[in-house]
């Protein structure tokens, strides 16, 4: 589904990211572990096309995405649930989830699209005709997913969507995420959270200062001591 | 700094400089873009044609040899700092007179660098009068002031039978020290002519809306309005007097009707206004015929107002030239001083501040031609007044 | 360019300019270089509170109209000169420090376009209050001497010049500096940024202030708002932009070109001139984004290695 | 007090002109982050060319906008092609400083231009019906302008529907949010780009064209117009077209007031200082979210 | 919206606390209180007795605390030297031009850019950009030194020599208060950790305590409140 061979990127004269190399195979779910500034939203960028890398090669679905601008890229069915929501604030939530069945690809398909997502998250029908930026954080991260799902991804890339949720929230959130899965739509899930991360998901990578420091089961990576390390330090439990 | 040296070089090596030639140079800054672009293209037909038709006849004789006019014209954007530069570049060409451009603020500028370097200046399309107040030695304009316009503007109505005169009269004041003056002049010409100043109100130049002025004219029933706008400021005038209600038995506007666009902008809105462009190419006068033809050759129609006083212009510097029998500067201004010559503009002989004693005209727009109404002996059509409401023409 | 090549640079320059008017006898080359040199003291002005404080002052042709009106006023009543050219610095400053606590309180575009207005009310006020055209009386002009505008330009460029290069290495011009790259992270540094503001803006509008003092001796004849018209702040934008913003070269390289390459085309084009020089204005732009300055430093890499 | 009235609703008139004027200017500086100091200019281009229009074919000024819209589309896709879309690619402090210098380059080259092709005389459109006036509870309503602030609020209108119903519209809109955003949703920025810069200069060309009935057009009003649309886009904030077209509204308005209260000669200076007021208290404009 | 409330806590001098909590727990927002970015609606923040709630942020650092931001924010157009002058000309320490040029050089050889002070920060590493930061913060000579994420996005090897750099510091009599992300760098350096959590403090002792705080981790190490207990 997705490769990442090798990605080296930069932003001006530092590295952020070097010898990046991941995979997703249709339908996982696969986790992105690592601290803050470890170059995760980075790599995201060089999947969504917002960045180049300055070397390797970003492959999805068999093709290599590196002339691809970054709008084809979503039309070639990878969506992105950006770090902080990134939503159009000054738009109606309605107006928010129609922008993301923008590509041809969507388009056609944007009332079951609209349906769908307004069975996932039965909210939104009620606030549907409300500004976005007026919503709660929750109300928020579910639009910024459902914009993403109006895009009829097969892959879904999240960051960080539990970011500034209460722990209840962020449970029916990942829910949610199992239950989109389910539906065939691939995940690679960018996380702090890494219990709940490792929970959802199979296999996970962790990312630390640009480099992947590991990779693994989701299971063995729970009782992973490098993992709890690179969280809590060496006092962790 | 390498760059900047070859920069210093380029301006210094660069520079036009100017070899001397046989001819007779002559200079002009004229607005040919910005706000007087449209006037300084009249005044820059006058000036092409009359160095033109004396270069075909033979130049002009300076001390027994016969050289030709050569005249260097540059644009100034209507910008006084600009005019300026551009005079002093000029200057440094050698040439032995100045003529003027467009505007009063302009030809402010213009006439003050002659007067600082000597150099004879003759300007037309100014009726501000006070720049001849100064004391300037070297300036000349043939064309009439605002104590001019003041009386004629007496004559005019006071050839009216006197029942039938205008008695209330709008004065819209544009807010510039010509303004001021002709508000003036017209508000002591009423005492002889007959009528009161009921309104006079002022505005910006560039204004967008008149309707304050014009509703106070209306509810003081204004039977004149008299007033010295700018081409787009006359037409918003006239457009909101019709819209408003205004319609005086005169309209008596200077400067914006000159132009020949003024009819195909307002179409017949723009009829029965009366202008005083100082000119008019139905004038008697010697030479008005040659003008005419040289003028439809190269615009497309007979002479404009401003470019009667602008060829006469160069009429009157050859006349001078060839009276002072020298390219010495100071002898030129003494026998442009001591002009008594007929041009296309009739007879004109100069006043010891520079303003010309020339004949005037009033115009009117009738049926969107400019027909001379005034002197009557020169008519080419009578006076139209009073004017009909605007609803029924 | 070291910093001794400067010393030595600067100084030869003004000297070479000085003895020009023995040797050239050409009064349009004077007015010529005058404009260059009135130029680069407006610019330079303008630089100080945009190229340095990072404050996109739209409305500095106000500054530049007071200096010259108060200077005129003065002047014609009277005053010696440079009497009165210093209180047009001074008024000029005062009206800075008066409307710069209100401006002040607007960030980015929205004080650029509020300092627009600010000028605009000035010039359209002035222009009601005084419509009469000032002119020197006949006398005055007959004892005109363009030597002498040029000389005080000369004067008046290079005191601009060097303010403009002294602050750059001082105190005072480092904390400016820092408010132009990061307001909040200077004030996290210890700068009072509004103090420093305020500061840049005197600074600056004193020197708009000599300079439209400056104007007002140098031109015979205008109308008192004419040197308040927009054109006067863009004519120091553009010129401060194409040279090159925030550096002390920029502004003289911008005016030298920005002056000569108008007059050139106006004598040369007379009915094109406008055209060339826009379109010209806008390929440079989009050739050299960085500027003359910057364009020379490139050039001199290249000459270097070639 | 009648007379009062009668210059509200004058104002209120030329206001929708001023709305107009602005609504192109605001909309592209919302969504590219360009400013266009050569606007006016473009609105001079459109007086043009209503006024050709007009004086070859006799083509009446309000049916003439179904052929300078699009004409003006139309030279909007160009600018952008040759000269904006090129600034548009520069970090956002590059990007405005250099299309200042290019619009300023731009606003020269048109005005050139102009003088060579019409002359710089003063032009005007006055059609059969120009000064007709409505009466309406004493005060006079001149037919053309009325006509003139009903169509620059049927295209403000239009705007706005348009900026929310079609889905290039609302791209727009998620560009001027957050253009990386919009990128992530698959939208083609630059394209949105284009298309706001083409609306941008259509609107700056009917603009024009309802200057060259209402009042007169000539080479050298680019400045003025730049400097109005200017400053009602800063009053009225960014963000939304009828936002933008009510802030032309409350500048003629104001004009028209201080007209009334202090004279004609302050009527632009009263307006600036309101203007000012508006800004220091309110930075973000009246009517920005 | 509440980013932080009801916040209380005091440091002594030359102590070295961190600040530690999920992300959106209010940590930054609790930084820019204290350097006077932001005014606090209620509450003191007190330096030495003296209030400094509510006052600009140059004045409270000229009272003597500094601060470096989360994302580098060196000042671009200036060079390194430049960049820490404006510290040592403006701050609490103001001294005259020719001594602040020879500090700053110490101060650039302390953090360990000796040699790189003419250089742009466009020019420089990310590591070398966090100590120009800290480099231009000493300048102000500050009391309390507020370091926001110093460690972020170094790889081991960085944070080892940034370790070595915040320890050489504190040798200096700087009294430290630092938000972390790396928290076994945290856990190392510091005596006592502060934990937040939505804007509370949930936690205040020494590291060890901390970690096994069972609110701590399970706000920290985050997931659902089932598998905190698995854990």
């Amino acid at each position: 589904m997705l490769e990442v061979q090798a990605v080296e990127a930069a932003y001006g004269p530092f590295l952020a990211l070097s010898g990046v190399t991941l995979t997703i195979h249709p339908g996982e779910i696969v986790a992105l572990l690592g601290p803050n500034g470890a170059g995760k939203t980075t790599l995201i960028r060089c999947i969504t096309g917002l960045l180049r890398p300055r070397a390797g090669l970003v492959r999805f679905e068999g093709e290599p995405l590196g002339d691809v601008p970054a709008h084809a890229i979503v039309e070639r069915g990878l969506a992105v649930v950006p770090e902080g929501r990134r939503l159009f604030g000054a738009m109606t939530v309605e107006e928010n989830l129609e922008l993301g069945a923008f590509v041809p690809r969507a388009r056609s398909r944007r009332a079951a699209g609209l349906e769908r997502v307004y069975a996932i998250f039965p909210v939104l029908r009620g606030s549907r005709r409300q500004i976005a930026s007026a919503l709660s954080g929750g109300q928020q991260q579910m639009v910024a997913i459902g914009r993403a799902l109006m895009a009829n991804p097969r892959l879904l890339v999240l960051d960080e969507p539990s970011l500034g949720l209460a722990p209840l929230l962020v449970e029916s959130i990942f829910e949610v995420l199992r239950e989109i899965n389910a539906s065939g739509v691939s995940i690679l899930l960018v996380e702090q959270n890494v219990q709940a991360a490792l929970t959802l998901s199979r296999r996970a990578y962790i990312l630390e200062a640009g480099r992947m420091a590991g990779e693994g089961s989701a299971a063995a990576l729970l009782d992973d001591a490098r993992v709890r390390r690179a969280y809590l330090g060496p006092l962790a439990p | 700094m390498r760059a900047l040296r070859i920069v210093t070089l380029a301006v210094l090596a660069g520079w036009p400089a100017w070899s001397a030639a046989q001819t007779i140079k002559v200079g002009a800054v004229v607005p040919l873009t910005g706000r007087y672009g449209g006037g300084g293209a009249q005044v820059r037909a006058g000036y092409e044609i009359g160095v033109e038709h004396v270069n075909a006849a033979g130049g002009v004789s300076v001390g027994g040899k016969t050289m030709e006019l050569e005249l260097t014209l540059l644009d100034d954007e209507s910008d006084a700092t600009k005019t300026v530069s551009r005079l002093e570049t000029l200057a440094a060409q050698g040439v032995v007179a100045y003529l003027g451009g467009f505007g009063s603020d302009l030809h402010a500028a213009a006439a003050s660098v002659a007067e600082k370097n000597k150099t004879p200046y003759l300007g037309v399309a100014f009726a501000l009068h006070k720049i001849h107040t100064q004391g300037f030695h070297y300036l000349f304009s043939p064309f009439w002031k605002s104590p001019d316009i003041k009386q004629h503007t007496i004559d005019l109505l006071t050839s009216i039978p006197a029942a039938e005169r205008p008695r209330a009269a709008a004065i819209f004041q544009e807010k510039t020290d010509w303004g001021r003056e002709m508000a003036a002049a017209w508000t002591e010409a009423g005492k002889a002519a007959g009528y009161e100043v009921v309104v006079n109100g002022e505005y910006a130049p560039g204004a967008k809306d008149f309707s304050d002025l014009i509703l106070k004219a209306r509810s003081a029933n204004a039977d004149m309005v008299l007033g010295l706008p700018t081409p787009p400021d006359g037409m918003t005038i006239v457009k909101q007097m019709k819209e408003l209600g205004l319609s005086p038995k005169m309209t008596l506007l200077i400067r914006a009707p000159d132009p020949p666009i003024w009819s195909k902008n307002l179409g017949k809105d723009g009829d029965y206004v009366v202008l005083a462009p100082g000119w008019h190419h139905a004038v008697k006068a010697p030479g008005v015929r040659e003008l005419n033809l040289a003028h439809v050759k190269k615009v497309g129609r007979p002479a404009d107002p401003i470019a009667g006083p602008a060829y006469a212009c160069v009429q009157i510097l050859a006349g001078a030239i060839g009276r002072a029998g020298s390219l010495d500067r100071d002898k030129i201004r003494d026998a442009i001083a001591a002009t008594d010559m007929v041009t296309v503009i009739g007879p004109v002989k100069f006043r010891p501040d520079g303003t010309g004693i020339v004949n005037a005209v009033f115009l009117q727009w009738l049926n969107g031609k400019q027909e001379l109404v005034w002197p009557r002996d020169s008519a080419t059509a009578p006076l139209a007044y009073p004017a009909p409401p605007f609803a029924k023409r | 360019m070291t910093r001794a090549r400067q010393l030595v640079l600067g100084p030869a320059t003004v000297a070479l300019l000085a003895v020009l008017p023995l040797v050239v006898r050409r009064d349009d080359v004077l007015n010529f270089l005058f404009l260059v040199l009135l130029s680069i003291t407006l610019a330079q002005s303008w630089n100080i509170v945009a190229g340095y404080a990072g404050q996109v002052n739209l409305g500095h042709a106000a500054f530049f109209g007071l200096g010259a009106l108060t200077t005129r006023t003065l002047w014609s009543a009277g005053t010696p000169v440079l009497a009165g050219m210093a209180a047009g610095a001074v008024v000029a400053a005062l009206f800075a420090l008066v409307i710069g606590a209100a401006a002040f309180r607007l960030r980015g575009a929205y004080f650029a376009i509020g300092t627009l207005a600010l000028g605009e009310i000035l010039r359209i006020t002035v222009g009601n209050v005084l419509a009469e055209v000032s002119t020197l009386p006949a006398t005055t002009i007959a004892g005109y001497r363009l030597a002498n505008r040029y000389y005080l330009a000369l004067g008046l460029a290079a005191v601009a010049v060097l303010a403009v290069a002294v602050l750059g290495s001082s105190r005072l011009g480092l904390g400016m500096q820092a408010i132009r790259e990061d307001e909040d992270a200077a004030e996290a540094s210890g700068v009072g940024a509004l103090k420093l503001k305020l500061l840049a803006l005197v600074l600056s509008t004193a020197l708009a202030g000599l300079a439209g003092g400056l104007f007002a001796y140098y031109h015979i004849s205008y109308y008192p708002a004419h040197p308040f018209s927009p054109h006067w702040t863009f004519d120091s934008l553009l010129i401060t932009f194409i040279g090159g913003v925030g550096t002390v070269h920029g502004p003289v390289l911008g005016a030298l070109f920005y002056v000569f390459l108008r007059e050139y085309l106006a004598i040369r084009w007379v009915d094109f001139h406008l055209l060339i020089f826009g379109a010209l204005f806008v390929a440079i732009v989009l050739l050299l984004p960085g500027g003359l300055v910057e364009a020379v430093a490139r050039l001199r890499a290249f000459t270097r290695r070639a | 007090m009648n007379a009062f009235l009668q210059q509200l609703v004058l104002g209120l008139l030329i206001g929708g002109l001023y709305g107009l004027a602005a609504a192109g200017l605001s909309l592209v500086f919302g969504v590219l982050k360009v400013l266009n100091v050569a606007h006016g200019q473009l609105i001079m281009l459109g007086g043009y060319g209503a006024f050709w229009l007009f004086a070859l074919w006799g083509l009446d000024p309000f049916a003439s906008l179904a052929l300078v819209v699009p004409g003006a589309l139309v030279l909007g896709v160009i600018l952008y092609g040759a000269l904006f879309g090129w600034v548009v690619r520069a970090h956002e402090e590059t990007r405005v400083k250099n299309s200042l210098l290019i619009g300023f380059g731009l606003a020269l080259a048109l005005d050139g231009a102009a003088v060579r092709l019409w002359t710089a005389d003063e032009r005007s459109i006055t059609t059969g019906y120009a000064g007709a006036v409505f009466e309406f509870g004493g005060l006079a309503v001149p037919l053309v302008r009325l006509a003139s602030l009903a169509l620059a609020f049927a295209l403000i209108g239009g705007l706005h529907l348009l900026l929310r119903r079609w889905r290039w519209g609302r791209a727009i809109r998620a560009t001027a949010e957050d253009w990386e955003a919009a990128l992530m949703t698959g939208i083609d920025v630059r394209r949105a780009y284009l298309l706001a810069f083409a609306i941008g200069t259509a609107l700056a060309g009917a603009a024009g064209t309802l200057v060259s009935v209402g009042y007169s057009i000539s080479p050298s009003i680019g400045l003025e117009w730049t400097l109005k649309a200017l400053i009602v886009v800063v009053l009225a904030g960014l963000g939304s077209m009828l936002g933008t077209f009510v802030g032309g509204l409350v500048l003629g308005l104001a004009e028209a007031l201080s007209a009334t209260v202090f004279g004609g000669p302050y009527r632009e200076v009263v307006g600036l200082v309101i203007f000012f007021v508006v800004l220091v208290a309110r930075p973000q404009g009246l009517f920005a979210r | 919206m509440r980013a932080v409330s009801d916040v209380s806590f005091a440091v002594a001098e030359g102590e070295l606390v961190g600040v530690m909590g999920p992300n959106g727990s209010g940590k930054t927002t609790l930084f820019n209180l204290i350097a006077g970015a932001l005014r606090p609606d209620a509450g003191a923040i007190r330096l030495r007795d003296r209030n400094l709630a509510g006052r600009a942020p140059h004045r409270v650092c000229a009272e003597g605390i500094a601060r470096t931001f989360q994302l580098v924010r060196p000042f671009a157009g200036l060079s390194a030297l430049d960049n820490v002058l404006v510290g040592r000309l403006y701050g609490r320490a103001r001294g005259a031009r020719h001594a602040a040029v020879g500090e700053a050089e110490r101060l650039l050889a302390l953090v360990g850019l000796e040699g790189k002070a003419h250089l742009l920060p466009a020019h420089l590493t990310l590591i070398d950009r966090k100590r120009l930061e800290l480099a231009r913060a000493l300048a102000t000579a500050p009391r309390l030194l507020l370091l926001d994420e110093f460690m972020a996005g170094l790889n081991p090897a960085e944070t080892e020599s940034a370790m070595a750099l915040i320890r050489r510091i504190q040798g200096e009599g700087v009294t430290l208060l630092m938000v972390e992300h790396i928290v076994w760098a945290l856990m190392d350096l510091s005596r006592r950790l502060i934990v937040l959590s939505a804007g509370e403090k949930i936690a205040d002792g020494p590291p060890d305590a901390v970690a096994a705080d069972p609110l701590v981790i399970e706000v920290y190490l985050g997931g659902t409140r089932g598998s905190a207990r698995r854990a």
